[in-house]
């Protein structure tokens, strides 16, 4: 179980990671969610995996590690805080800028006919 | 002498003098200012006995010890000189300036920067320690540049008083590195520890690089070849200025320099070929230069550079009767070139041109000022009975008697007599020039003599040309012995100061000297027309020209790296923590610990597939937004799942909301930017930057695999040990999160708030594009609250707000908490939102989301606080079990009342971010009137 | 646990599953978005209907009182399903999209992605 | 007034007990006071709605509908799994007359969840109910089944 | 017996999720999607209803709650943003 | 006064929340009050802890009453202590500035600025590393918020970059906390330090790439080579007060790195001892250089001041490097000179660019000063403090910093750098200053706005600490010099902090 859950830790940030990188700011606000999640799965994972034993007590027979959990929901909402700050950001910076890329100005653009319309209807 | 400590920074005070007397005459201004100086003069002069007893005065305090600054002053005869210069030229400046200076002029300003450059040359020369040395060493840089720039309107006074700074800065910056180098090799920054162990430190390795950085500093500030070119360029400060630090400061610190470590530094092979050669290539292109300035004052200045040049000469042959004939020289060209500097300056003011292509004849028109620049540039020049004379024939008997240059060492005087003919020619040229030689040419004003008291200083210090020149003994031969026995830290050898010394080589060299120079002089058109074939290259210019293409490649470098790419940016940072951690996993023999590991289900290969396949999907379809939404929302669901499946039911449950909130966040935002992500990474770009993300997604899988597979110890059965006695409740996460750990929490919520206000900020001035079709081209719908939508979402707001509050009140005992609770809320209120629009709700609830926000960090502080009455500290709990008839028993809890503060804050926080956001919108969108 | 209960739980969770997967099945199957609608509106709500009622008495039997905690779920469901389905409807009506071949009454489709009445109304 | 929406306090009050799965005296206090502070502060939030005049027939054609929704499923399970050759699926208008937009909704509603059938969307003058049919056999049929098993009880409740 | 039955339940519940899966990757339209993933939200309810009958736990009820309350306002979000483009207003 | 050392970090969060509440929300004048006696309280309250702490030693703080390592406790030794009062000085005279005016612009400037002191001081004071992340967000969120505050393109530009950075830094901050916890089991840093020394083998290497990641989060925050780019632009578009509280960010990363990398993965780490060392170095020393070549290529006072903010970190992480009690009390004296200089010079550069009309702060001819022997004056002086030359506090920073270097590979590295970058300044300076004060045409500008009376004296604050750090150098110098001396001694660092606990 571990192996696939760090190779879904791993996928994740990978993910992440690429998206972030990418020049728009909407892909990068989506891997910085992704990077999150990656994060807390990770944070969640370094009181290792236990099944059958949330950490309430009388309820199971044997606890899992209570505090990464408390360490992660706090994460959780502190991610949540800065991801909302960075998508308001993110508007403000095309409404000011005119353009939705994280420099604020368009590459040159070689060929427009790369842009095809990717028809998501 | 119990005054030392406190003698130097009698000018210091005297800075204000000026400053505040300025609104009264000049000449009050001018007599108060001299006041202070005058006084540290005396004070220091009647403490001149004793020195010349071969007494030395010297008195310390602690400063900073951590950098081996004390403030730590010696008079000893080398000090004495220099403060008798510092100050008595100094008070004959300010008698001048005082008439130099025209109207528009701040005179006040002036006074108070010449005072603390004073302070500051005093504060160099009186320093015992070598850090308190360089410090006032960097005063003297920032205050000449003060002077220099004086005249800060004009370009010339600007770029010159750069140069000087530069270079004498840069110059101070390697002084610092010797001092401290040296420092640290004796073993202490006491100056006298320094100058008694000279033996040790010629021979510690550290000894070049001293000499070197201590050299550096000397030459930069000494005007040395080869960077001699900022003092000419530093004429351009008013002529008192210049007659005050060209001849008896600024540039003479150098050479003070050098004569206080001559102790320790000098009387080597390196020492020798470094000083005496640059020396000497000073003191010949020096002279060489001087002879074809047109400028006035470009000539004195360039022949200062020579004088320099030949002091720097004789301190580096390494005798002592050179010693002594450099400190004399010290002596001779601060007096001579004072009243030159002064006289130029008197031409200059009262004719308007320091042009000696204009100024000709002038002795018509100022004959008395003529006779005493005359008298000045005979001592200049070394014609007998003057005090030049004396000092330049100590200098070429040293010259004579060097051996250093082993087969070659008749150079030396060769050359010296050599720049002795040079001396003589532009000595001439400035006489004859200026005051004979045909009738003036253009000038701006005509010439007549300058105001009875400007020329006291000048009568002043051309008398004390005369006096030295033929009483030697009796004027300064005890100052003399003095100062070359503190220069040598030893007594002085014997030597004399007979004007006469009969028929003798150096007697030779000085005929030679003054013939030549007579003879160069007659012929000088034809040096000048040699000289003219040269290129013009204006130093300044080139210096600039080198600054500006330092701060211009700069400028490139910075646009190359700094290049606002914020890809770039990301993807060195987290490249750097790729290498790092990368680098150190290498090490891992082993992936797998001996932890046994959890079975593999189907379900999980399941949640695994699904996770897997829609991340994927999310970044193969990033640029379609919406999809990548969708799929986004599935990686958010199996998340939780795997939270809930994993033992962490709280975590599922905030995973869902938190996800549910940033969804409708994310699509709020859609609305406002493109619909879609054109392609626009190059292939190579992809390609690097899967590999980083591939990377570092490998690295964190194999950690965390890793970590998974090893046993831990932690220090978490505490808190399920003491959740339920210590804490109050039995689900340990969440008493973790109110209670042992409160602090983050609150620290959490506080975070929540400010983002609020920070997005509401953004919102306020936001000007929005808002798109009237979707990404292709088709108009909206015009059913703005579908009814189905809008009745339901009324019917369940209710029945979620009691959600809400169940989910609060039990957090404390099972999963749930104010978080979560607030989320629900909040997703409640959203709802509504969405279903019936912002001017629906605007009439219908009037809840103040910033109030909100305020309040729930309040109370959860509070909360926090009220432990304090009963003497615990921040955040300590109090929960008890109460008792009540028909209710029975039940809890109460100071964390609920903090999680109360978190309920609200979540609420309003997530409100204030939404409602703000949805708010946007409607003013600006045309209503469409609804069908009923 | 006395055997019918567990003989009850197990018919209720393999009933909910069949229509769960059948539910889920009928999203692949079915040819065009709107009768895809009909799968998860009704099935999937069954078949979670079925496995809340398992949870439900097996929760009960669990903590040795009667737990309906359950009927909320379905409450919620019920309630919203409804709504959902109206919304993706409205959604594929609104981008106009084709349905199948030989649906009746696909000239309806304009009149109602515009909310207008029908122009030949239907002869009731 | 004490309970603005006196149904919803009804209902609030018996989800908290069945959330609680208690009847404790505790959870009964409880559940008065969300039932009263709940309504109240929504009671703003809400647009003015029919009150349930026949409360009994209320409850019979919820029991109704359960059973419809029971029946609707299994045949619309076995329409899926079916041969889908079979299918005749179409669109239908159903003109109503129901003057609440609850009554709309609770109408569309049970029509979504019932034989099947999809409420996909309701005319701007809200006298017509357009359906989606997965299986259309005959139209009349449809319309009138809709209207008087569902349209007439929802209008005999809320008395419109 | 129930073992076994929560083993063939929770199979055909993760063959549903992959239905799911499918369709929402394949489409066509984007309501296609978002009806894929409310189908999805409606399977994870059933899921993790399953998984605290499995575990004997009672601590899985609000997760499943929680989905079925919030799933609802995403599907509702993700229409309105295509029905409207503005979801607030 | 038991509860002293949690007052930096109470005070501005009930000031901060309370201005959200009626009846200050609404009216600015009200709130400008309760910033300057918050601030004020903070003050001296920040000073009456650090003269405590210097007396009766280390406080620690238990929050909860829960004893470490269990629960968070607060740490107030010399070294956060007297962070925490520079944090305050400057917040003070920040504040006097921002309500000159600059606090308009936007809503929520006094309440943001409240938070991010707490924030900054929270950072400063915790003793647990979870915590340590949860103040770095508080002081980052507020930052976000604050650098948008009077809003512009640039503005907006400039915080996008800064935010998204900044967002992968705390990804990876939590990816490093995951494995330091997954390692040793514990969050408080004096409980890790004691863990730390006891890992072996393989979880030693698992632990260091933890250790490592939080060196890239600190090292973004402190803008250490290659992640200081976001700096100059970031800095150089903050409203004034903004950009000079900032000041102190780039501190509150150097800080982290002497906490984590001296008391954690310091002398007594076992296998772990001083892993950060060899990254260290050569990103220092890179910094300083990139820095100074910023220098050099600046066109206006704000960005020059930017990189002289990157210069400072770069020698700040030099010092880190060194790794010796000598190096981290040299830091602390720099640290507390060149945030306070650097902030003082951007406070100036925005007196200074609203009277030159278009020119702004860019170092091109303009119009002449309302006020030029004010300004005149105040820039001699922040310039002869951050070239580092005398009299100022400069100086004696940097002749620590030369001093504190242990073997002549360091000596041959660190001193060149750390010249010329002073040389860079000197350079810049010198044309800064001639060209803004002396290259004039025209008249004054209409629209050039005198500095008000508030604003004059916040500047002035600033500047005054530099002669004073000199002045009373001998003291401050034997202040740090202990501190230092504490935070290298892992007994009265982590055995002392821990109840029970002996090595
Ligand atoms: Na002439
Ligand atoms: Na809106």
């Amino acid at each position: 179980m571990e192996g696939i859950y760090a190779f879904c830790v791993g996928l994740l940030t990978a993910c992440g990671i690429f998206l972030t990188l990418r020049g728009r700011s909407f892909s990068v606000v989506i891997g910085l969610t992704l990077l999150s999640y990656a994060v807390n799965l990770f944070l969640f994972a370094s009181g290792r995996l236990k099944l059958n034993s949330a950490v309430v007590l009388g309820q199971s027979e044997q606890y899992s590690d209570p505090l990464p959990q408390a360490l992660v929901l706090t994460a959780i909402v502190i991610g949540f805080a800065m991801t909302a700050f960075a998508v308001i950001l993110a508007m403000r910076a095309r409404a000011d800028l005119g353009n939705d890329h994280v420099d604020g100005n368009l590459p040159a653009q070689p060929n427009e006919a790369s842009n095809r319309s990717g028809g998501n209807q | 002498m119990s005054s030392l400590i406190w003698l130097p920074f009698l000018p210091l005070l005297g800075t204000l003098i000026p400053l505040l007397t300025a609104r009264f005459s000049r000449t009050t201004c001018a007599f108060m200012t001299a006041a202070l100086p005058a006084l540290t003069l005396f004070l220091i002069l009647s403490n001149a006995g004793d020195i010349f007893q071969g007494e030395r005065f010297q008195a310390a305090i602690p400063w900073i010890p951590a950098i081996g600054l004390e403030l730590a002053f010696r008079l000893d005869g080398l000090a004495l000189l220099f403060s008798i210069l510092i100050l008595g030229i100094g008070l004959l400046v300010i008698l001048y300036a005082r008439y130099y200076l025209s109207a528009q002029d701040s005179i006040g300003k002036f006074y108070a920067y010449l005072i603390l450059f004073m302070f500051a040359m005093l504060g160099v020369v009186l320093s015992d320690n070598l850090i308190q040395l360089w410090f006032f060493w960097e005063l003297t840089s920032i205050s000449s540049f003060l002077l220099i720039s004086f005249w800060g309107h004009k370009a010339d006074a600007r770029k010159g008083a750069r140069m000087a700074l530069t270079i004498t800065g840069a110059g101070g910056l390697a002084l610092l590195a010797g001092l401290l180098i040296l420092g640290n090799t004796v073993g202490s920054f006491s100056l006298q520890d320094i100058l008694d162990s000279g033996p040790f430190i010629k021979d510690s390795a550290n000894y070049p690089v001293i000499v070197v950085l201590i050299l550096l500093g000397a030459f930069t500030k000494s005007a040395q070849f080869p960077f001699h070119f900022w003092l000419p360029n530093a004429m351009a400060a008013p002529t008192p200025v210049s007659a005050y630090l060209h001849s008896a400061t600024m540039v003479k610190a150098g050479i003070f320099l050098m004569a206080r470590f001559y102790p320790a530094l000098a009387d080597t092979d390196l020492w020798f070929l470094i000083v005496t050669l640059t020396g000497l290539a000073t003191f010949l292109m020096g002279a060489y230069i001087a002879l074809f300035q047109h400028d006035l004052k470009g000539l004195l200045a360039n022949s200062t550079i020579s004088h320099l040049g030949l002091i720097t000469l004789l301190l580096g042959m390494g005798t002592d009767l050179a010693a002594v004939a450099a400190v004399f020289h010290i002596i001779n060209h601060a007096i001579f070139k004072a009243s030159l500097f002064m006289a130029a300056g008197i031409i200059d003011h009262e004719s308007g041109s320091r042009d000696m292509r204009q100024l000709n004849g002038l002795w018509k028109y100022m004959p008395y000022t003529a006779t005493l620049a005359m008298v000045a540039s005979a001592s200049m020049a070394g014609v007998p009975l003057m005090n030049g004379f004396l000092s330049k024939e100590m200098f070429f008997t040293e010259t004579l008697h060097q051996a250093s240059l082993g087969s070659l060492s008749w150079l030396i005087p060769v050359l010296a007599t050599l720049g002795g003919i040079f001396a003589v020619a532009y000595s001439m040229r400035f006489i004859h020039d200026v005051f004979f030689n045909g009738e003036p040419i253009n000038l701006p004003k005509t010439p007549h003599e300058p105001p009875r008291y400007m020329r006291v200083p000048v009568e002043i210090l051309v008398a004390l040309c005369l006096l030295v020149g033929i009483f030697p003994g009796f004027m300064v031969g005890d100052l003399l012995f003095a100062a070359a026995s503190a220069t040598l830290n030893t007594q002085a050898p014997s030597y004399s100061l007979a004007i006469w010394h009969g028929f003798n080589f150096p007697l030779l060299m000085s005929v030679i000297a003054i013939i030549g120079g007579l003879v160069m002089y007659q012929n000088r058109s034809h040096l000048f027309k040699f000289q003219a074939q040269f290129p013009k290259s204006d130093p300044k210019l080139v210096f600039e020209g080198v600054i500006q293409s330092i701060a211009s490649k700069a400028g490139r470098i910075i646009a190359f790296t700094e290049n606002s790419s914020l890809q770039r940016y990301i993807f060195f940072t987290l490249g750097l923590a790729a290498v790092m951690t990368a680098s150190s996993l290498l090490k891992l023999n082993a992936t797998a610990g001996q932890r046994p590991e959890i079975p593999v289900d189907a379900l999980s290969i399941t949640g695994a597939v699904l996770l897997s396949i829609s991340a994927l999907a999310t970044v193969l379809w990033h640029r379609r937004r919406v999809v990548a939404l969708i799929t986004l929302s599935v990686v958010g669901l199996i998340v939780s799942l795997a939270f809930a499946q994993f033992s962490a039911p709280d975590l599922a449950l905030t995973q869902l909301s938190v996800e549910v909130v940033t969804v409708i966040l994310l699509i709020l935002a859609l609305f406002f930017l493109p619909q879609k992500t054109p392609k626009e990474s190059s292939p190579r770009r992809v390609v690097r930057d899967l590999s980083l993300a591939s990377l570092i997604g490998g690295v964190i899988g194999t950690i965390c695999y890793a970590l998974m597979t090893r046993p831990l110890d932690t220090i978490s059965t505490f808190f399920t040990e003491n959740s339920k006695t210590g804490g109050g409740g039995t689900n340990v996460v969440n008493v973790i999160l109110v209670d042992f750990r409160g602090f983050d929490t609150l620290g959490e919520i506080t975070v929540l708030g400010i983002a609020a206000l920070g997005i509401y900020k953004l919102i306020s001035r936001m000007r929005l594009f808002m798109p009237s079709t979707d990404g292709n081209g088709l108009a909206w719908s015009e059913d703005r609250h579908p009814i189905l939508l809008a009745v339901i979402s009324q019917s369940l707001l209710p029945l979620a707000l009691l959600v809400s509050a169940y989910i609060f009140l039990r957090g404390h005992n099972m999963p749930g908490g104010g978080f979560i609770a607030g989320l629900i809320t909040s997703v409640a209120i959203i709802q509504q939102y969405v279903a019936h629009g912002v001017d629906w709700i605007k009439t219908r609830i009037k809840l103040d989301y910033q109030i909100m926000i305020g309040s729930g960090i309040s109370i959860a502080t509070l909360s926090g606080l009220g432990s304090w009455a009963f003497g615990h500290t921040f955040l300590s709990s109090w929960f008890d079990y109460f008792y009540l008839p028909l209710i029975g028993k039940f809890e109460l809890a100071s964390a609920m009342i903090f999680d109360l503060g978190v309920f609200l804050t979540v609420v309003g926080a997530t409100m204030l971010i939404l409602a703000n956001l949805g708010q946007l919108t409607t003013s600006e969108r045309p209503i469409q009137k609804e069908h009923d | 646990m006395p055997l019918y209960l567990e003989i009850i739980i197990c018919i209720s969770l393999l009933i909910g599953a069949v229509f769960l997967l059948i539910g889920s099945y009928g999203l692949i199957r079915l040819p065009d978005i709107y009768m895809r609608l009909h799968s998860p509106t009704k099935a999937s709500t069954l078949g979670i209907t079925g496995v809340l009622v398992a949870s439900m008495i097996f929760q009960s039997h669990l903590k040795g009182s009667f737990s309906v905690q359950e009927l909320l779920i379905t409450l919620f469901l019920l309630i919203t399903a409804p709504v959902a389905a109206n919304m993706i409807a409205k959604t594929a009506l609104h981008y106009r999209k084709k349905p199948l071949e030989r649906t009746q009454n696909q000239e309806l489709m304009e009149t109602i992605r515009d909310r207008e009445e029908p122009q030949k109304p239907s002869e009731s | 007034m004490l309970f603005p929406m006196p149904f919803h306090s009804l209902l609030l009050f018996t989800v908290w007990l069945l959330l609680n799965n208690s009847i404790s005296a505790g959870h009964i206090v409880l559940a008065v006071f969300f039932a009263i502070t709940i309504p109240w502060l929504v009671s703003g939030m809400r647009d003015e709605h029919p009150k349930i005049l026949k409360p009994w027939l209320a409850i019979r054609y919820v029991l109704m509908v359960m059973k419809d929704i029971l029946t609707a499923n299994v045949e619309v399970a076995l329409l899926i799994i079916g041969p889908i050759k079979k299918l005749n699926p179409g669109f239908v208008a159903v003109p109503i007359n129901i003057d609440s937009d609850l009554g709309i909704t609770l109408l569309a509603s049970t029509v979504s969840l019932t034989p099947g059938t999809v409420s996909a969307e309701v005319s701007k003058d809200k006298s017509w109910l357009y359906v989606h049919a997965l299986h259309l056999d005959n139209e009349e049929e449809l319309i009138l089944s809709i209207k008087q098993r569902y349209e007439m009880p929802i209008k005999e409740i809320f008395g419109c | 017996m129930l073992n076994i039955t929560i083993i063939i339940v929770a199979a055909f519940i993760c063959i549903a999720l992959i239905l799911n899966l499918w369709r929402l990757l394949k489409g066509p339209t984007t309501s296609d999607r978002i009806l894929a993933l409310d189908t999805m939200y409606i399977n994870a309810i059933a899921l993790i209803l399953l998984y605290g009958i499995h575990a004997s736990s009672v601590l899985y009820f609000e997760a499943a709650l929680l989905i079925a309350m919030l799933g609802f306002v995403s599907t509702a979000a993700l229409c309105k943003y295509l029905l409207r483009g503005d979801i607030i207003e | 006064m038991q509860h002293l050392s949690i007052f930096p970090i109470l005070i501005p969060l009930l000031f901060g929340a309370i201005m959200l509440l009626p009846p200050f929300s609404k009216d600015i004048a009200s709130q400008r009050v309760c910033s300057v006696v918050g601030t004020l309280f903070l003050l001296v309250s920040s000073a009456v802890l650090l003269f405590e702490i210097n007396i009766s030693g280390v406080q620690v703080y238990a929050l909860g009453g829960w004893q470490a390592p269990f629960g968070i406790s607060l740490i107030a030794d010399k070294v956060s202590s007297l962070l925490v009062l520079l944090t305050s000085f400057l917040a003070f005279s920040v504040i006097l500035y921002a309500i000159g005016g600059k606090d308009k612009g936007g809503a929520y400037f006094h309440p943001l600025f409240m938070f991010q002191i707490m924030g900054i001081n929270g950072a400063f004071l915790t003793g647990d590393i979870f915590n340590l992340f949860v103040f770095f967000e508080v002081l980052l969120i507020a930052s976000y918020a604050l650098l948008i505050h009077a809003g512009g393109k640039q503005k907006t530009q400039a915080t996008l970059h800064y935010v998204i950075l900044n967002l992968v830094g705390s990804s990876l901050f939590l990816f490093g906390l995951g494995i330091l916890y997954g390692t040793l089991g514990t969050l408080n840093m004096a409980d890790m330090a004691i863990k730390v020394g006891q890992l072996e083998g393989e979880t030693a290497t698992l632990a260091k790439t933890g250790a490592l990641l939080l060196l890239v989060v600190f090292g973004l925050k402190a803008a250490m080579l290659p992640m200081h780019f976001w700096l100059p632009k970031t800095y150089a578009s903050a409203s004034a007060p903004v950009a000079a509280l900032f000041a102190i960010m780039t501190k509150v990363g150097i800080y982290s790195i002497f906490r984590v990398y001296t008391v954690i993965f310091g002398e007594n780490a076992g296998e772990l001892a001083n892993i950060a060392t060899p990254w260290l170095w050569p990103l220092a020393l890179l910094t300083i250089a990139i820095g100074s070549i910023g220098v050099l290529a600046s066109p206006s006072l704000k960005v020059l001041s930017a990189n002289l903010v990157i210069v400072s970190s770069g020698s700040l992480l030099a010092c880190a490097a060194i790794n010796s009690e000598a190096a981290t009390s040299a830091a602390l004296y720099y640290m507390v000179h060149s945030t306070l200089a650097s902030a003082g010079l951007f406070l100036l550069a925005d007196m200074m660019a609203r009277q030159r009309g278009k020119a702004e702060d860019r170092f091109v001819h303009s119009r002449p000063f309302v006020q030029p022997r004010l300004l005149g004056f105040a820039f001699a002086i922040s310039a002869l403090a951050l070239v580092g030359m005398p009299p100022l506090s400069g100086f004696v920073g940097k002749v620590m910093i030369l001093q504190a270097t242990q073997s002549s590979l360091q000596t041959m590295w660190v001193w060149p750098l750390i010249l010329l970058g002073s040389l860079a300044a000197l350079i810049t300076f010198s044309r800064a200053g001639t060209t803004l004060f002396w290259r004039h045409n025209g008249s004054v500008a209409a629209e050039a706005e005198p500095a008000k009376k508030t604003e004059i004296m916040s500047v002035a604050l600033l500047l005054l600490a530099s002669p004073i750090l000199v002045l009373f150098g001998g003291d401050i110098t034997e202040f740090t010099q202990e501190a230092a001396s504490y935070l290298h001694d892992i007994q009265s660092s982590a055995y002392a902090l821990l109840p029970g606990v002996t090595p």
